[in-house]
């Protein structure tokens, strides 16, 4: 059975790579300067195989591009692939019959062997079929610090976050914003939540995301992430940007201390010609807790009525997670890869430590394969009440706990 | 081929006709029979139903019951073209865009008729009305009379039986209108058509009509010649309607065979009555004021009375007089060289047969 | 509100031309006049500035050195993703969405106006109302119906769906224009062409249609001006491909690459506002009588 | 023989009363696009949306139902409490400053100026520009480092501090600036149409009498206009609740949650949250608040007399004050600082109170 299923996986492969240069219309949000350089990655290797990437990038975060994605989805009207957070986002497309099954590229391609951590891959299963391509993995967990700023406010790059707030009256003083901030929801929220991992630890943040525990959310560990996220509300308050690459600019060009930020940051940085150790220093779990969330990019491929289109969809399913397209694209990326055989050895500093983390198996799942979009939702949209006006800890804790007790 | 569609004596029938819009009933079981060649003018103050009369003949309004015939067929549910009418409109209904010409020509290509034969009958019409050198200008660049003119054309060309007038004179200066009734009444003569005139103007109704239809309230008062309706009003409403100014009435007591108001008695000898009068009842006589006789010929009158002139108001061809006649004001047309001054008093004579005489409740003629 | 036509000042005129009345009337006319210039000013000498000049200080100075740089990165070189062909896509794009756009809603709202106004039919008045009070629903309420909708039909995406959503949206105001134009023209010419045995069809093209040229102008300056103005039908009806102009600006101003580049994005916005407002400075009258068309009341 | 009469001759299709529904089958025809935005797209689209505002619709809409959850959920979540408290102080304040603004205008202009037209022009202008545009436009003037804030500081005002956009409590004014720029001109427009509309003859009067300039505008000009307010005060508040592509593209809501409007909510929790059920909630609110504004304005222009409208017109009063209040109420309660509802409470007030003598004259004189 399980040798037929593959055999008939290559035969498609082998017969749509045969078959005359298919057009596949790519959806997905990647629009920042390091972004679109790993998107172009993806592009060159797939246009190499004979076919065509129709790129149909969506500017703005995740939350302007998704509905776009969806409604053409619901709509009938399904691009060839498209870019979505793996976890809870899709589900009800896949059991709408929306989404191609992958179960046959993926057995072909051993990728139950080869995707590391293994939640990845749980993250694209439903009943035990497979429906999305991982690509990379991302974490919110770093900090970045800018020489720079700390250079002009006279001090020495912190090594956590403790040494970190106890900078910022001092980098105030300087007339830096200590820490750069954007005015969103999501950077808010994945701020808190690299804090509250930090703080509260490990086993808290997993009884609050993956169990939805509301009495530890409103526990004391929380409280404390609470109070620290109020000193971060105070340290950001100087910063005037909504977007997090502008925020990750003030770091780049020295006007903010710090940002906390995912590992895509280090694309803007290497945009900017920005050297990892001397230009910047990243703090995985502020220093604290050297831990990462794998959170992550994965594609989907919407059902379509024509077999040329089908079979093309699953030969850029299983070419998005080879090895060498791996490397390529995650190194402009930023991120790290969804598989633990290749050589990363050209990557920079921050990514090897990354490596390091992921190879010693310091993981967590992502938020995102916790909790609903609509729980996302609701809980981004309390912090961005919270980060951007004068709400007290405890008020936000409460209301906190309620959202998780109401998570579904 | 006539005898087999049972060809009528008349060119229009309108049979039991009820038009209601929702709840209001706005002509309700009207009858009228229209001869063939014959000018019938539908009179009546607005309001009274005659456009709408005139609309349903058309076919541009729906009617909710009763029948149309026109020519012998019944028409009642046919497309306004397909009845073999033309119509002129008030405002003259011009197409902006088109020339002359092409007003003319426009329901002749829907009818897709044959080249030569449009030009054949645009010309025609243009002769009869004399509008040759307007035939290429625009509606825009013609005088009022010129536009009603062409509009007549437009009917004219269609070559039909029966010619719908809705007020075409109404919105002319009042010289012009006179020139163009007179017009019309010739194009009549010539043309021997059916004609059926809207208007509310009584001089137009009695100068061109063979017979007038006065209407009120939708439905018909009388219908007659202009003598009968002139002189031989069928109610009051007629009567009051119909002359300018308008008929003097004086309540009071009809008994036998005299009129009695207030003190004075009036013997309506040599009236012709339309039915033999037994009965005593309350009564209106109607006295027109031109029939009001005034100086010498006071003598050769029946009735005789002296009255005290309050007003008098000297209009040219004749003045008109108000005296006062008991306790009611008398209207009395006199000649236009009378002199006569306010606070004279002069004597007048009546002929109770050119009188009306109406039943008070009925108010029909008696 | 039939006719915005100016037919000359009403108010009291001012006595001398030095007055202290006159110096205050004008003297607020023109400070009003520099807030509603103050942004087409700073958005023109910011997209000519070059960046450091920009980085330097006042947004208000005029450049001084002027570059086209700008202009030319905002038509041809700007990014949204790995599409860096600027907002001429977006341009023609919103062309071909604008010219059957405009060209359907008002071939449907004019034989619409024209048949409610001529032609009235039992329940012609129903829709009619229904039709205006939909001008008023929120469009949030029927943007997901509207969606399963263009599914159904198999539009969903499609430059033609978007196409009919504009169509859809446009009828209740243009209607309503037509309707109230139709109904002005005179009863008794359509009569009289009922009367010479035109049909329904050929009132409207022979009779109606010449008449009502200019009506037909304002409509197509109101359609015009607001398709090409539109956002939220293009963001949810459309696909990157396709996306109109406006989407396209708010999604180059808003995926910053690196830094702001505050004289790209004037440029683009710029760009993006040059078709309405050229139609309304050459339109001049007409463009007022059609917005305020939409205050046109029946 | 007339082709016009040889047509008629051939059927008796006139005397066949024909089937109601297909007479004039080409008006129906024509009108079925209509009928079908009418019925479906309006009707179906928004009872759809209501109907599934009951289920527990997520990403894909299901017929679930949740009965009035969705409805607790919406008016216990922060993020709407601010959206509709946004709403509501954008409302008030851009209602009374466009109708002020465009109202001084307006009579500036109607001052028998010179280059009246050049003014009009630049007034008008930014009407003809999108919200993404306008929006943009501010957000560059406003930004505090290169834009207003930084050039008053230049010239020497070191602590001067003017930067809405990124300050929650000013947010919406930053909002209100680009708005009422954009859409003043529209209103200034049908104003100077209103005032161009009023007879002269008025001012000779009022001058007549020694009625001051700004005295006549008060007491007699501005009630002679009231249906110019009227039509103005619609177009404003229809436009006010479809407010959306502005805040996308001047703050995208922010900073925080602080600029958002129901209208971006709906949007959000639809596509966004994949929480459709709550999204269409959120946009049944949004109906029901204009059909509350809606039926007294119906009930002025087309119903005047019909007793139901009066009894419906009384309720969304009714309801529409309430309304009123919540919002402040709400604001209150959320807003940052007290003075901001306070005020907001006076504006609300005030502009109840008018807006009820408004309707109130309207059902007088009807």
């Amino acid at each position: 059975m399980k040798l037929t299923t593959k055999l008939l996986a290559a035969t498609a492969m082998v017969s749509a790579s045969a078959a005359s240069a298919v057009e596949l219309e790519v959806t997905h949000w990647w629009t920042s300067g390091g972004e679109a350089a790993a998107v172009s990655e993806f592009a060159a290797a797939w246009n190499a195989t004979g076919n065509t990437w129709v790129d149909g990038a969506i500017a703005g975060s995740g939350g302007t591009a998704r509905p776009i994605i969806i409604s053409r989805i619901l709509g009938g009207d399904p691009m060839g692939a498209t870019q979505l957070n793996h976890g809870r986002q899709a589900e009800e497309l896949i059991e709408a019959g929306l989404m191609l099954d992958l179960t046959d590229v993926a057995e072909a391609g051993n990728w139950a062997d080869i995707v590391n951590p293994s939640s990845l891959l749980e993250g694209c299963t439903l009943d035990g079929k497979i429906y999305c391509v991982p690509v990379n993995i991302h974490s919110f967990q770093w900090m970045w610090l800018s020489h720079q700023a700390f250079a002009d406010a006279g001090l020495d790059v912190p090594t956590n976050w403790d040494e970190f707030t106890a900078s910022a009256d001092a980098l105030e003083a300087a007339g830096k914003v200590p820490l750069a901030m954007g005015q969103q929801g999501w950077q808010q929220n994945g701020a808190f939540g690299v804090m509250a991992v930090a703080i509260a630890g490990q086993d808290a943040w997993l009884a609050v995301n993956a169990d939805k525990n509301a009495d530890v959310a409103a526990g004391p560990e929380y409280a404390k992430v609470f109070e620290a996220a109020v000193a971060a509300r105070a340290m950001a308050a100087n910063t005037n940007v909504q977007d997090w690459n502008q925020a990750t600019n003030m770091v780049i060009t020295g006007e903010a201390g710090a940002q906390i930020m995912g590992d895509w940051a280090q694309g803007e940085f290497s945009v900017a010609g920005s050297v990892a150790g001397t230009d910047y220093t990243c703090l995985p779990g502020l220093g604290v807790n050297e831990i990462l969330d794998t959170g992550g990019d994965a594609f989907y491929f919407p059902v379509n009525d024509d077999p040329e289109i089908t079979a093309a969809q699953k030969e850029l399913a299983a070419l998005l997670i080879s090895p060498e397209v791996q490397v390529s694209f995650n190194l402009a990326k930023g991120s790290l890869p969804v598989r633990g055989d290749i050589d990363m050895s050209t990557a920079n500093d921050c990514m090897q430590k990354g490596l390091e983390i992921l190879a010693a198996g310091n993981v967590l799942p992502s938020g995102d394969q916790n909790l609903s979009a609509d729980t996302t939702t609701q809980i981004e949209d309390l912090m961005a009440e919270f980060w951007s006006g004068d709400m007290s800890a405890a008020d936000a804790q409460t209301r906190y706990a309620a959202l998780i007790a109401s998570a579904d | 081929m006539s005898l087999e569609l049972g060809k009528s004596a008349y060119s229009v029938e309108i049979k039991q006709l009820d038009l209601a819009f929702g709840a209001v009933k706005v002509l309700q079981g009207l009858d009228l029979n229209i001869n063939e060649g014959e000018f019938l003018v539908l009179l009546g103050s607005s309001g009274c139903g005659k456009s709408t009369l005139l609309n349903c003949i058309a076919g541009l309004l729906e009617i909710t019951d009763g029948q149309i015939w026109i020519k012998g067929q019944n028409v009642t549910w046919a497309e306004p073209s397909e009845r073999g009418i033309g119509m002129v409109f008030q405002s003259y209904a011009l197409y902006p865009q088109m020339t002359v010409k092409g007003n003319l020509s426009f329901g002749l290509k829907n009818a897709k008729l044959p080249k030569d034969e449009i030009e054949k009958r645009v010309a025609r019409a243009a002769e009869i009305l004399q509008i040759e050198p307007l035939l290429n200008r625009k509606p825009g660049a013609l005088s009022g009379g010129q536009r009603q003119r062409v509009a007549i054309g437009r009917a004219l060309v269609r070559d039909v039986d029966v010619f719908l007038f809705d007020e075409p004179l109404s919105n002319l200066d009042a010289k012009l209108r006179v020139d163009l009734r007179v017009e019309l009444k010739r194009l009549h003569n010539q043309l021997q058509n059916t004609m059926i005139y809207v208007t509310h103007d009584q001089v137009e109704a009695m100068t061109l009509a063979d017979r007038i239809a006065v209407m009120k309230g939708g439905a018909i008062m009388q219908l007659g010649t202009p003598d009968e309706i002139y002189n031989k009003p069928r109610n009051l409403y007629v009567a009051d309607f119909i002359g300018s100014p308008s008929m003097n009435f004086l309540e009071g007591h009809f008994e036998d065979g005299r009129f009695t108001v207030d003190d004075m008695v009036m013997p309506m000898t040599g009236y012709d009555f339309a039915a033999p009068q037994t009965a005593n009842r309350p009564a209106v006589i109607g006295i027109r004021p031109e029939h009001v006789v005034t100086g010498e010929l006071v003598r050769n009158t029946p009735l005789r009375y002296k009255v005290d002139v309050d007003l008098v108001e000297p209009m040219g061809s004749d003045t008109l007089v108000y005296a006062k006649l008991g306790r009611h004001i008398f209207r009395i047309r006199m000649d236009g060289q009378a002199v006569v001054q306010a606070g004279e008093t002069i004597e007048i004579g009546v002929d109770p047969s050119r009188a009306s005489l109406f039943d008070k409740a009925t108010e029909d003629r008696l | 509100m039939a006719d915005i036509a100016m037919t000359g000042p009403r108010g009291p005129k001012p006595k001398k031309r030095f007055s202290r009345t006159n110096i205050f009337l004008y003297g607020t006319l023109i400070m009003i006049s520099m807030y509603y210039l103050l942004p087409l000013y700073v958005m023109i000498v910011t997209s000519l500035k070059g960046m450091p000049e920009i980085r330097l200080g006042n947004v208000f100075g005029p450049p001084l050195e002027i570059t086209y740089e700008p202009w030319v990165k905002a038509w041809s070189e700007a990014c949204t993703g790995v599409n860096c062909d600027g907002l001429s896509r977006g341009f023609w794009n919103s062309v071909n969405i604008l010219i059957p756009s405009v060209v359907l809603s008002i071939a449907i709202a004019s034989v619409n106006g024209y048949a409610l106004s001529n032609w009235k039919f039992k329940g012609s008045e129903v829709f009619f109302t229904i039709l205006i009070l939909g001008a008023f629903i929120p469009y949030q309420t029927m943007i997901y119906p509207i969606v399963i909708m263009l599914r159904e039909i198999g539009l969903m995406g499609d430059l033609g769906g978007l196409v009919l959503v504009h169509s859809v949206f446009g009828m209740p105001i243009l209607t309503l224009l037509f309707r109230n134009y139709f109904t002005s023209v005179p009863e008794e010419l359509f009569k009289a062409a009922r009367v010479d045995g035109a049909g329904f069809w050929r009132i409207y093209f022979q009779i109606m249609l010449p008449m009502a040229l200019p009506i037909f102008v304002v409509a197509v300056i109101l359609q015009v001006t607001g398709i090409w103005n539109d956002f939220l039908f293009g963001v949810i009806y459309t696909k990157p491909a396709t996306y109109p102009m406006t989407v396209q600006l708010n999604n180059i101003v808003n995926s910053v690459q690196g830094v702001k580049e505050y004289n790209v994005n004037m440029a683009a916005t710029l760009l993006t506002g040059l078709v309405p407002l050229v139609i309304y400075f050459l339109s001049g009258k007409l463009f007022v009588r059609g917005i305020a068309a939409g205050a046109v009341k029946g | 023989m007339s082709v016009v009469e040889d047509r008629s001759l051939q059927g008796a299709a006139g005397a066949k009363r024909p089937i109601r529904l297909f007479r004039n089958p080409m008006a129906k025809i024509a009108s079925i696009p209509m009928i079908l935005t009418a019925m479906v797209v309006f009707v179906g689209g928004t009872l759809w949306t209501v109907v599934h505002s009951f289920s527990g619709s997520k990403l894909l809409p299901r017929l679930n139902w949740v009965g009035f959850d969705q409805y607790e959920r919406l008016w216990e979540t922060p993020r709407w409490l601010i959206s509709i408290s946004n709403l509501a102080l954008y409302g008030i304040c851009s209602l009374i400053l466009t109708l002020t603004i465009g109202f001084v205008l307006a009579a500036l202009l109607d001052r028998k100026i010179r280059g009246e037209g050049v003014f009009r022009t630049i007034f008008l202008y930014p009407f003809a520009l999108s919200f993404v545009v306008t929006g943009i436009a501010w957000q560059w003037i406003l930004n505090p480092d290169f834009g207003l804030q930084n050039l008053v500081r230049e010239w020497g005002w070191e602590s001067f501090v003017f930067n809405p956009l990124n300050d929650p409590d000013t947010v919406m004014f930053g909002l209100l600036i680009a708005g009422i720029w954009q859409g003043s001109g529209l209103i200034m427009c049908i104003m100077l149409a209103g005032l161009r509309g009023i007879d002269e003859d008025i001012w000779k009067a009022a001058r007549v009498d020694g009625i001051g300039t700004v005295k006549t505008y008060i007491r007699i000009v501005i009630p002679m206009m009231r249906p110019v307010f009227i039509t103005s005060l619609v177009l404003i508040a229809s436009g006010i609740i479809k407010l959306y592509d502005l805040v996308v593209a001047q703050t995208n809501g922010g900073p925080g949650i602080s600029s958002e409007v129901p209208a971006k909510y709906v949007i959000e929790y639809m596509f966004r949250a994949q929480n459709l059920g709550q999204g269409f909630a959120a946009s049944t609110m949004m109906l029901v608040s204009v059909v509350i504004i809606l039926i007294p304005w119906a009930y002025l222009e087309f119903g005047k007399g019909m007793r139901i409208m009066h009894f419906l017109g009384m309720i969304a009063l009714v309801l529409l004050t309430l309304a009123g209040f919540v919002a402040v109420v709400v604001a209150w309660s959320f807003s940052l600082s007290l003075l901001l509802p306070l005020v907001g409470f006076l504006i609300c007030a005030g502009a109840l109170t008018a807006y009820l003598r408004f309707v109130k004259g309207h059902i007088q004189h009807g």
